[in-house]
């Protein structure tokens, strides 16, 4: 087991399933001379050449559905999207394209497709850069909605996306790009559609995704300081959703919280927490807690920047909360 | 008004004694089966066989059945919109199967999923059939991208090209401006067609563009762009040849704006008021499949007998695709959960 | 009073508002010449004129910005989008600019625009022309979203939102505009923001909006057959959500249903049932209940295509599951 | 490599001495303000004072300190991307305000809110500030819609147009082309200006371009296009000047392709390898700021004694900029609910 960035983890994986399917490429803007925005595609470009590794002019509606062509005649393209605030305007070839083929030709196509890059709020950003949108797309039928927090899932995960034969929105972190993890040395895949208990506990379960799994997992630590047994669960995928992991935690503990850092309104949290109030009901010992961004546009300014979203403290108070501790 | 650049008349560029008369016969009986099925489609439809958006092709026939010919549909790609009866027909899908799926049975071409906007035939590489305005360019930029992908890559020596239709409503998407970039800074074996077919809805061209022969735009993405007569099987047919040779031999995409009419409204829906019964009847007067058979008659090559013969039988095949929707059967409850994804 | 169409509710309070205020004025494909592509323009190109009343090229992106920054600068534009299907193409202007130029000018510009048009599915029009895309839009700070279910709301709820100093996304529904309704022959406006009790019970509350609020009318008749009492909240509003409405329906009822015709995943009903689930946690006596589209592209074949939408008959169902009646 | 198309020397084309000391004075100042603000900037972000993106505009100033000279400022608007500092310092935003918007401090220019890549005052008429590649062309195309409103509906005797800036990497976006193309057809009173300094972040623009001199796609929109030497103020002055005049007096929209380049990485945080070192200094050797002072050396309207006082007077002023920001505070965490919604 070697200590890798969940960058390189990301690497590892592409570079293994080019190797391993000469069908697979990777495009989006500045993947192969600059080797990523955020180096993820480093050493690629070298390794496979263009077009296997393919720079594109700055025309995300345009490459993406460039993409969803040619998995439709048998590549198998990973869409590195910079971030993914500039995904929305490839929206329309993901939702009305990508998602839907399949159901339009009645069975004849499939599309064979990785859309990829950071999600969610980096640094100093302000509200154009800093969007969590993993509810709009994980609202779609047709597409699989995957979100990691750590180099092992990063690597396993990333493969399994590449290997199926769906389109999968496969949304990393910009902050995450650092962290280490360990990371087997043989070949392993991490199936889509499997949440993870990540910690073991009977007093309420904390469920997380994405870089939001940090704070969870130090909120626990910091519950447990305070006599408090907490489950935590990384969800991974959010479409098709791993319904049961979740269930069977939460009629245990019979309490929940959601740490989501997308907004509120319509959110995937807000669904989940639906979700277990309609199948937990009877098992629910309170209200299911949500912490999500503010609703509003993400400011520039650091401090305000930070009190927006999810933190280590907002977790452990939403959990005291549905515990009665307050 | 319906604008029509000046040009050298078809009729004196190519000489149907130059063909063989099966090609052309082929050809027109092709032409004559789409514009049968059309109507016999839009009669079914008053019936209320048939719902939803319903986009005749009667007028544009000659560039759908130019292309397969111009095409070697084994190896090349076919994409288009809404108004697809005719590219799905010309691809060879059997008319049945594309009736039935305007009926919404489970024996069409899209099991039902898909009605008219959405023809599909992977096998035979029509990849649809897209309602999105301009939404099917990108995409099959990106069919062309794989076949260079396929011929650089993957050292296949048989790769292909993809031809993209849309209408000259759909120029002005930003699909469009970002496809033919890549296009051409990638060298995709690319061809782009628009139906200028004057309108888009209720809207002429010249409302809405800043130009009304496209193939100006090729400048700006540094490509080779040319105007053909829509309304003439051969005019069509060797510039879509020549545009095929350019992508795969030459590796080079091409912009064709193909000058073209619709005889029906937008939809079916559609009354068609904002255009004159004149315009209507100056294009019918150029009518692709009267003005194709007219030629091979002068020329010798088709009896009055032999065209009644061959609208007799496309009139047989669409009473038979007639028949054969209507004893299909409607899709089981449960296949609206297939079909999304693959296992 | 008089008896008008929704489609003529809407083209009146465009109207009178283009005669209030010269700045108001309408763009759009086909809404000019042709009167709009569902007829909510008819006669106002004659009476106004062009650049007033703009046929715009299919540009979904580039009218929907132009829009925008027709806005900023002191005009107040409606932007029609022929349907919601289509404004996906357009998002990018709406998320990243519409809803953030406040945000991002430090409260120093203002975006007073209206985007309406049709949203949901129609009939015969398979997955690209089908889609309710309420959760999407209601997901984004900065914008105000409206959803109408009948004449009288759509003629005062319209003129609000022309009024309105904020981007205001109006939903309206192709199935819709022939439907008819009383209509007050004076001046009048429907603040927005407000929910409307349509109907009072005290047995169960069903709460919708927008075209739905058809089978949950039928529903509650059906109800009440049955000898249930539903109450029947039409939300009117998406964004800002009227919630003491809600929560003073069901700390009444203690049973809740809710009915969204979009998808489930990540959608607005059920960040509502959640949301009921939180703060009406002690007076809920069974779970929430969501009526939704099923997860699916839309088909195209009619029958699969009734069966895949919230109907009347699933909405008793709900209710009657929630009432332990089944 | 960086293209550069052949060009008469824009030296014969302008002569300094036809202008007004005073003129010249004043852009030379403001260019050099605008230098040592972004150098100073770039200080205070190495202090990490400043975080997040940063696109310094050294090596274009030319191009935003003529525009306002070529403008009416009280009339007509400038909207840009995220490389904005030097447009919101052109257009008269106060320094202080800048540097404490890059601070994040409440009063900045957007209350802290927005940072570098949104610098905007509403009454100065700079909109922006946009961070979305090609984002803003729709938005200036409204704006040049609302004057041309203005004019032909409400009457007003003083509308303006709308200058819309950004890069060569904006061009291939749809929002260019849906813009242009609606600019042309509705006669609308704008000015495309691409600032091409050659690359899109690591990208060179012949790598993703099919052309490499951009005014060739105003054909495809039936409006003119031009080239201007965006080092040299006077080129870039005389060029915007005429398409302002063209846009306001002619009712026509112009496309501009501004060749320049920016010396700094594409963000603060670029190394900027994919570019030589010999490039670079090619460029440099024609620095907008020393080929202005030079050539009023020459004509003698400027001593080395006035040049060294205006260096000194906007290093002062760059200074107090930052002791503005410094001192200023940083906003109450509950102004994070405000700025969005009207009441
Ligand atoms: C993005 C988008 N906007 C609007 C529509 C509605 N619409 C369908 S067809 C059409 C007109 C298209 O005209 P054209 O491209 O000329 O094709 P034609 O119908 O003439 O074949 C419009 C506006 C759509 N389907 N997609
Ligand atoms: C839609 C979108 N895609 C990607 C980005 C990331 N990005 C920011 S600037 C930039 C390069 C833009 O180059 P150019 O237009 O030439 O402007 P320049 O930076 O040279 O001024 C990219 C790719 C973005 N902000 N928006
Ligand atoms: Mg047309
Ligand atoms: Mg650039």
């Amino acid at each position: 087991m070697a200590e890798i960035a969940v960058r390189d983890a990301l690497n590892q994986a592409i570079d293994e399933e080019m190797e391993r399917d000469e069908t697979v490429c990777i495009i989006g803007e500045e993947v192969a001379e600059y080797e990523g925005a955020y180096k993820v595609t480093r050493g690629l470009l070298k390794k496979y050449g263009a077009p296997r590794v393919q720079d594109t002019p700055i025309t995300e509606n345009g490459f993406t559905g460039l993409g969803i062509g040619a998995a439709m005649v048998g590549l198998r393209p990973i869409v590195e999207w910079m971030t993914f605030n500039f995904s929305i305007q490839a929206l329309d070839q993901v939702i009305n394209n990508a998602a839907k083929m399949r159901h339009m030709s009645g069975g004849q196509l499939k599309v064979p497709i990785v859309f990829r890059g950071p999600n969610g709020p980096a640094e100093y950003l302000s509200s154009q850069h800093s969007q969590a949108l993993q509810s709009v797309y994980a609202h779609i039928p047709g597409l699989k909605v995957v979100s990691i927090s750590n180099a092992y899932d990063a690597k396993g995960l990333l493969k399994s996306a590449i290997r199926d034969d769906n389109p999968v929105v496969f949304m990393e972190a910009e902050l995450m790009y650092g962290w280490k993890g360990e990371v087997p040395d043989e070949e392993y895949l991490v199936p889509i559609g499997e949440a993870a208990v990540q910690r073991e506990g009977d007093d309420v379960t904390l469920i997380s995704f994405g870089k939001t799994m940090r704070p969870v997992h130090e909120a626990a630590e910091e519950l447990a300081n305070q006599g408090v047994n907490a489950e935590v669960i990384d969800l991974r995928t959010l479409r098709p959703l791993d319904e049961e992991t979740v269930y069977a935690s939460v009629r245990k503990t019979n309490r929940a919280v959601i740490v989501d850092e997308g907004w509120p309104i319509a959110g995937y949290g807000s669904y989940v927490g639906w979700l277990i109030g309609k199948n937990c009901f009877d098992e629910l010992d309170a209200e299911v807690e949500l912490v999500h961004s503010e609703d509003v546009p993400m400011p520039y300014n650091h401090t305000l920047e930070l009190a927006v979203q999810p933190s280590t403290e907002k977790v452990v108070a939403a959990a005291k909360r549905v515990l009665y501790m307050e | 008004m319906a604008t029509q650049s000046a040009k050298k008349k078809a009729k004196d560029k190519y000489d149907v004694s130059d063909y063989e008369k099966e090609f052309l016969v082929g050809a027109l009986e092709e032409m004559m089966l789409i514009r049968r099925f059309e109507e016999k489609a839009a009669q079914m439809y008053g019936l209320r066989k048939i719902g939803g958006f319903f986009h005749a092709y009667n007028g544009q026939e000659a560039i759908s059945s130019a292309a397969v010919r111009a095409l070697d549909m084994k190896r090349d790609y076919i994409l288009t919109a809404y108004r697809d009866h005719g590219h799905a027909i010309s691809c060879g899908i059997d008319p049945k199967f594309v009736m039935a799926e305007l009926y919404g049975k489970i024996t069409g071409v899209a099991r039902g999923k898909g009605g008219s906007m959405h023809m599909f035939d992977a096998e035979k590489h029509m990849l649809g059939g897209n309602g999105i305005v301009g939404a099917q360019i990108p995409v099959a930029t990106g069919v062309a991208f794989a076949e260079m992908y396929r011929k650089k890559v993957l050292g296949e020596k048989n790769s292909g090209c993809a031809f993209c239709f849309f209408g000259d409503g759909a120029v002005h998407q930003g699909a469009f401006h970002e496809s033919l970039n890549m296009a051409s800074v990638w060298n995709l074996p690319a061809v782009y067609v628009v139906e200028n077919n004057q309108y888009g809805m209720g809207t002429a061209v010249s409302r809405v563009s800043a130009v009304t022969d496209f193939d100006v735009k090729a400048v700006g993405y540094a490509m080779s762009g040319t105007q053909l007569n829509g309304m003439d099987f051969l005019d069509v047919y060797e510039g879509f040849r020549a545009a095929a040779k350019e992508a795969i031999e030459n590796e080079r995409p091409t912009l064709i704006d193909c000058k073209t009419y619709r005889y029906k409204g937008h939809s079916i829906s559609d009354p068609a008021k904002y255009r004159t019964k004149d315009e209507l009847e100056s294009f019918k007067a150029r009518d692709p499949i009267t003005l194709l058979q007219g030629r091979m008659h002068e020329a010798g090559m088709i009896t009055d007998d032999e065209y009644r013969d061959i609208d007799q039988r496309v009139k047989d095949e669409v009473q038979e695709a007639v028949d054969f929707a209507e004893r299909s059967d409607e899709p089981a409850l449960d296949t609206m959960y297939e079909d999304i994804y693959v296992d």
